[in-house]
């Protein structure tokens, strides 16, 4: 190394290395998981006042959601919250493991009502016709939204580093957070599984 | 290239100042914050290890008064449940990880080569790097722990907890990355130790000559060489288990959770002497200086080195011995336990007959040896206690096993390493230590030490487990609980006055000769500090305690170059010499390797094409470490 | 069931050896505690004993002159001589508890079997029967006969935990894909305290339960009413309480025998009211602490799995008592 | 101090060679720790295989034909090897450049082989445990022999340079086979424990 880039570089390392630990600490803290154990009943009661377009697909999720930061489909322990959930309260009964059964699947991408949170929740929440009974009663609205960011990251279109890794149990299909549904996605359209029940 | 050279200058040709200055010319650094970060003279490298290492165990111990606080009164609301697991593991992992282990390393790159008496450690440039990778694994975990992000499962990771299914996050990612950022860094160090004392000891330092720490110094390297492998497996596949959905750890897939015991122990146990041995090289080293008597029993001690270092791969199970393994292991690892305090009653005798047979000194080193006894002997007791399967299946996983190991690593380990700081100091800085302040120091570090963590067996006999966050109020431990947080605060304030000396000393304390304590080994036969060449002549040893020998004379050697970094390469068994080996001169590019090692590490947590494409620039800056300069080191 | 509500204050109020392992108050428990009082008394001589060897060493006087080698034979024999006693002393302490380890080995008769699901931070018991109708579960809270060896099966559904009844056994490790064994035998009635070994995540802390030892009659009695479906409230407030906990979210975790609630993630509350602690012992079982622990379970258990469900004061006052009800 | 001169070392040579050498040492240092590491990943195999009902788990054993070939390949290029590493000890310029260039190619033949033993196995990494050992284990071997071929590149690049002429270059040769030897003989137990465990 010669003596003129030596005297160069010793402005320069310092400066280098402060931007490789402010990147460091930026990575860090994007992924940051402030973990919130307890709603807070207002918040929860605000989680409850998601508006639907009359269609039933889409619509605005409650202010409430966008302060506190979109945490349920963005922090990691909110979405492996939402993975216990899946089990706990039989999702997979018709579900299956996100390849769908008595119910649609979601590894395939396709979203009867639409890929946004809301409407998930809403599915969960108030029941879709032929045969999605309404949660609402059973599930806290907090949990409502968990599960509705766990069951988003099944069918992303895209990995995620926050989703949830494998469980610890037989495996049928890749990881979430190695975007099932992308791969499965990319294997070609899918035509409408008329087994998997009719569209809306 | 050698023709082009005007002349070769051999230190024959000099006189004594003249020598010096030429030696200065081709060892010192360079000037400037480039010459910092390029150095790799080992002394400069294993003061910055130091430092660093003595930084963390300052943060360590305030994350452990911080769960003293909390664990002060029952269901206190100090710190939430979150936080608190984050701070017992990061003590953990931090304090073996980040301090003991490098602090012990750090002691070796500085010592090693000055008492076997050569230039600089083997391989400078590798210790370079291994600094920077270590240092660049500490700041990963502090910054975690600062973005609420550090690891939360333990130091020891179980899964299925620190697995992908109840691990969410980055968390435990960053613990098992942060692992193997500091095993990177250890297993170079214990390559360049390993050849170092293989290579380039004093002529005539034949392998009976070798003062004990180096001894200690190179067993604990072949643990570190032998046992960190397993704990970069255990991390790497708990990292592909979280990330590229392995399944080593899931037992619906023909995995196991036990499995990732058995690696951890495997490492985990071997660790704890990876951090032991090296102090027991320090009392061995030490304790003659201050009786002014050589050590009683050499040979034996040298023994129950290496038979402690093979001994210990042979008892990872008394970790696991709640597990429900078979009975017939759990008998046979019962014994190999125990038999590993054969070794350590061997060293114990003949420490105890050294201090009979010579005429103790009481400062303040040997005041913290004596400490080290006193306290260690306790902790190794327990050890067998805990050795024996149905006495652990009680107290497995209390707090007498916190008791029980804080004995083993504080009283076992720092103590001696306090002692070698006291002893040394002068050596690496010049200036003596304060002796009052010493003295403060060591009582209020033992009593404090004894009344924090004595009352602990006594909580884990009454039923206290470990690892929890409150406790409540119904339950007969808080009177013992707030005994042991008040304690604590006298065991901090202890380290408080160590650190106090440490900097008042740097600048204020008095001048310290070449060998203020009148000590036999090499390291005290050359100016204090040690000039960047360490010695002006590699000295020729021809009796164990060179310096007792022959007071006021130094056997040496002539002829070596003056005008290259260069040094003497030795036979392994008598030390014969072989050639006259150059040393690598200094250079930027361990650190740019370091800092793509960096990157590529972190980034793997995100992704598994980090180590294809992260690899590549790491390529590039070896290329540019290893390709030749021209430079007169290169010459043959 | 009038006995352990008297009894209650006093294990509540931290009668000491609650949960110790020197309160030994089962068989397995009197066998490791007399091994621990040996090992523990042997390694305090041999400490003693060093100390007294170190002392000497230091503050004897007529010291020899450093080349003075007429001490080295002496010296050679006291260190061969300690090293022997210390392989004699390991050799006998290794003994000593490989024939502890003997006569904690398995039993042949069994009294009663219990299968343990430990769960991220409960524990949930389940008391076999070759009938699958007679068996039944509860949480947090066995009850067993003195003088009966009762084989406790240990599983774990998520992470790995460990059942620890210092008094009345050492602790083993509950591992998920695996099964582990352990025997208890309780020597005397009393309230023997257990709780969670193994680190298993946030609220490893408040992880704990009761085992309740009584002689056979009262057992008999309590298995009886806990296989029995528990009758209908009488109180007003009660079947109100029913209403409102079938209607909300209560249902979906939890199951009570004889209604509609068939939750299977939360513990199974058909005898809630009879056991002597909620919330896998954090706080007694009183009308007050379960509509506190209802009204707020993330507050007193930061993290644990279940939900703040929002319900007025009148629904509160209503589910705490069907609870209590729930004998 | 008085210094009292005892030894002359001024006819010593400037570098030393062989069992001598410090990088020598520290070549063997390293291949004592991926030493550990291979035995380690080999011991897991056998522990993984102790605890399963069938093994290979799921799948037939794997096919033979790439990793046997592979393993021929590899023991003979010991030959080539070892006649490399005595013209470096002869300190033949030429020969040992064409010695070079032969290994450079011996080091990329077996990955060709490399990349058809993965498909052999029969199973994926993330299939089940048996899957998740025997891909690391080839990784990890593959990795070896991939560092191995880099340092034979830049080797054999050096020694074209004008920077080959030198001892220091003939003992990075030296050292060089004496890696690969250590990459051949690691390959054995693990083609045995790979592919006729399974066999068994």
């Amino acid at each position: 190394m010669s003596a003129s880039v030596s005297r160069n570089s010793s402005i320069m390392l310092p400066a280098i290395l402060l931007i490789l630990f402010a990147l460091t600490a930026a990575l860090i803290a994007y992924l940051r998981e402030p973990r919130q154990y307890r709603t807070d009943p207002p918040v929860s009661e605000a989680l409850e006042g998601m508006r639907l377009m009359p269609n039933g697909i889409a619509g605005t999720p409650p202010d409430v959601y966008f302060a506190l930061g979109k945490p349920y489909e963005k922090t990691a322990y909110d979405l492996s919250q939402g993975k216990r959930l899946y089990t706990w309260f039989g999702c997979a009964e018709c579900h299956g493991e996100g390849e769908g059964g008595k119910g649609p699947s979601f590894l395939d991408g396709w979203w009867l009502y639409g890929p946004s949170m809301v409407s998930i929740a809403a599915s969960i929440r108030d029941g879709r016709p032929h045969g999605m009974p309404a949660f609402g009663s059973r599930i806290t609205i907090d949990e409502i939204w968990q599960l509705s960011g766990y069951v988003k990251t099944i069918g992303a279109y895209s990995a995620s580093v926050n989703a949830p890794a494998r469980n610890d149990d037989r495996q049928t299909r890749p990881a979430e957070n190695r975007a099932p549904a992308a791969s499965l996605f990319d294997e070609g359209p899918v035509p409408v599984h008329p087994d998997q029940g009719p569209s809306p | 290239m050698v023709e082009q050279r005007l002349s070769v200058i051999a230190d024959t040709d000099l006189d004594r100042a003249g020598l010096e200055r030429e030696l200065e010319k081709t060892w010192g650094a360079q000037p400037g914050f480039w010459g910092m970060i390029a150095t790799v003279d080992h002394k400069v490298i294993a003061r910055r290890y130091i430092v660093t290492a003595f930084v963390f165990l300052i943060l360590g111990g305030l994350l452990a008064l911080a769960m003293r606080l909390q664990l002060a009164q029952p269901e206190a609301r100090f710190i939430n449940p979150d936080r608190y697991n984050q701070i017992f593991t990061m003590h953990g992992s931090n304090m073996m990880f980040l301090f003991a282990v490098p602090v012990m390393e750090a002691m070796a790159v500085y010592l090693v080569p000055l008492m076997v008496g050569t230039r600089n450690i083997a391989f400078p440039r590798l210790n370079a790097f291994s600094y920077w990778v270590f240092l660049a694994g500490g700041i990963l975990l502090w910054l975690a722990f600062l973005l609420d992000a550090a690891p939360d499962v333990g130091w020891f990771a179980y899964v299925p907890l620190a697995g992908p299914e109840y691990g969410a996050g980055k968390r435990a990612d960053i613990w098992a990355q942060m692992i193997t950022f500091t095993e990177l860094s250890a297993l170079a160090i214990a390559v360049e130790i390993v050849v170092t004392v293989f290579t380039q000891r004093a002529p005539g330092m034949s392998l009976d000559r070798i003062p004990l720490l180096v001894w200690a110094m190179l067993v604990m390297a072949f643990l570190v060489i032998m046992a960190m492998p397993a704990i970069m497996f255990a991390s790497s596949t708990l990292i592909m288990d979280r990330l590229v959905g392995t399944q080593f750890y899931n037992p619906a897939e023909g995995g196991d959770a036990l499995l990732w015991q058995h690696v951890f122990w495997f490492f985990g146990h071997p660790e704890v002497y990876i951090i032991f041995l090296p102090a027991v090289g320090m009392v061995s080293t030490i304790l003659p200086t201050f009786v002014q008597r050589p050590v009683f029993g050499y040979l034996p001690l040298v023994m129950a080195l290496i038979a402690t270092g093979i001994l210990s791969f042979g008892l990872w199970v008394h970790h696991m011995f709640v597990v429900g393994l078979p009975r017939l292991g759990e008998s046979f690892f019962t014994a190999s336990s125990m038999a590993i305090a054969v070794p350590a009653g061997i060293q114990i005798f003949c420490w105890l007959a050294t201090l009979w047979a010579g005429r103790p000194v009481f400062k303040v080193p040997m005041l913290f040896i004596i400490g080290f006894i006193i306290t260690f002997v306790i902790g190794g007791l327990t050890g067998v206690m805990v050795a024996s399967v149905p006495f652990d299946t009680q107290v497995h996983d209390t707090y007498f096993v916190v008791a029980h190991f804080h004995y083993v690593l504080i009283g076992g380990a720092v103590y001696p390493l306090l002692a070698a700081i006291y002893y040394w100091f002068p050596k690496m800085t010049g200036r003596m230590m304060s002796e009052i302040l010493g003295r403060w120091a060591f009582w209020l570090i033992f009593i404090g030490f004894h009344l924090t963590f004595f009352p602990m067996h006594i909580l884990g006999l009454q039923g206290m487990p470990r690892r929890i966050y409150t406790y409540q109020p119904e339950l007969p431990w808080g009177g013992l609980n707030l005994f042991v947080s008040l304690s604590s605060v006298m065991l901090a304030a202890g380290f408080l006055v160590f650190f106090i000396d440490a900097v008042r000393s740097c600048v204020h304390g008095p001048k310290a000769g070449e060998n203020p304590w009148n000590a036999p080994t090499l390291e005290w036969a050359t100016s204090s500090p040690p000039p960047s060449y360490n010695f002006r002549s590699i000295p020729v040893v021809e009796d164990r305690n060179p310096l007792w020998s022959r007071p006021g004379e130094l056997t040496v050697a002539a002829g070596l170059r003056t005008d290259r970094r260069e040094l003497l390469v030795t036979s392994v068994v008598e030390a014969l010499p072989h050639a006259r080996e150059s040393s690598a001169p200094q250079s930027v590019w361990p650190f740019w390797a370091a800092i793509a090692t960096s990157i590529m590490l972190i980034w793997s947590m995100f992704s598994a094409w980090a180590v294809v494409w992260g690899s590549m620039p790491i390529a590039i800056a070896l290329i540019g470490w290893f390709w030749p300069k021209g430079a007169p080191e290169e010459e043959s | 069931m009038k006995r352990t509500l008297l009894l209650l204050p006093v294990i509540l109020s931290g009668c000491a050896g609650v949960q110790s392992a020197l309160d030994a108050q089962g068989q397995s428990a009197i066998l490791l505690r007399n091994l621990i009082f040996v090992i523990v008394i042997v390694c305090s001589i041999v400490w003693l004993a060093v100390m007294a060897m170190l002392f000497w060493a230091l503050l004897r006087r007529d010291r020899p002159k450093p080349e003075d080698s007429r001490t080295d034979k002496p010296m050679q024999t006291a260190v061969i001589a300690a090293v022997a006693a210390t392989v004699v002393i390991i050799t006998g302490l290794t003994v000593a508890s490989f024939y502890t380890t003997r006569g904690l080995g398995p039993v042949p008769d069994v009294d009663v079997t219990i299968r343990v699901r430990a769960q991220q931070w409960w524990w949930q018991f389940t008391y076999e029967d070759r009938e699958p109708v007679h068996a039944f579960q509860t949480a947090n809270e066995i009850h067993i006969p003195v003088g009966k060896n009762v084989r406790v099966l240990l599983e774990s559904i998520d992470v790995i935990h460990s059942f620890w009844v210092p008094s009345l056994a050492g602790k083993q490790d509950l591992i998920p894909g695996r099964e582990n064994v352990l025997t208890l035998r309780a020597e005397k009635p009393g309230f023997y305290r257990g709780q969670c070994a193994e680190f298993c995540g946030l609220q490893h802390s408040h992880m704990a339960f009761v085992v309740i030892a009584e002689d056979e009659q009262n057992y008999r009695q309590w298995e009886a009413t806990q296989r029995a479906t528990p009758s209908e409230p009488r109180e007003a407030e009660a079947l109100a309480g029913k209403a409102v906990f079938m209607a909300r979210q209560c249902s979906a975790c939890h199951t009570i025998r004889g209604t509609q609630a068939t939750g299977i993630s939360g513990p199974d509350l058909t005898h809630v009211g009879s056991r002597m602690t909620i919330g896998a012992g954090l706080m007694e079982n009183s009308r007050g602490s379960l509509a506190a622990w209802i009204a707020d379970p993330q507050t007193l258990k930061p993290g644990n799995s279940m939900p703040l469900v929002p319900l007025s004061a009148q629904e509160l006052r209503q589910i705490s008592a069907y609870m209590e009800s729930l004998k | 101090m008085k210094e009292r001169v005892a030894l002359d070392v001024s006819h010593l040579p400037l570098h030393a060679t062989g069992t001598a050498s410090p990088t020598w040492w520290g070549t063997c240092a390293f291949m004592l720790i991926e030493a550990s590491g291979f035995s380690l990943a080999i011991a897991v195999y056998f522990y993984l295989m102790s605890l399963a009902p069938i093994w290979p788990i799921d799948v037939p054993p794997p096919d033979l034909r790439a990793g046997t070939v592979l393993t021929a390949l590899l023991v003979a290029s010991v030959v080539p090897n070892m006649l490399v590493s005595r013209w470096a000890r002869q300190r033949n310029m030429w020969r040992v450049r064409v010695g070079l260039v032969v290994m450079s190619v011996t080091g990329i033949v077996p990955l060709v082989f490399r990349a058809y033993e993965f498909p052999a196995l029969h199973v994926l990494w993330d299939d089940n445990a048996y899957g998740s050992i025997t891909w690391t284990i080839l990784g990890l071997h593959t990795t070896h022999i991939l560092t191995d071929l880099v340092d034979t590149l830049v080797l054999t690049c050096l020694m074209f340079s004008r920077h080959g002429d030198n001892a220091r270059r003939y003992g990075d040769v030296e050292d060089n086979c004496l890696y690969w030897n250590f990459v051949v003989i690691t390959w054995l137990p693990i083609y045995a424990c790979l592919y006729w465990v399974p066999r068994l």
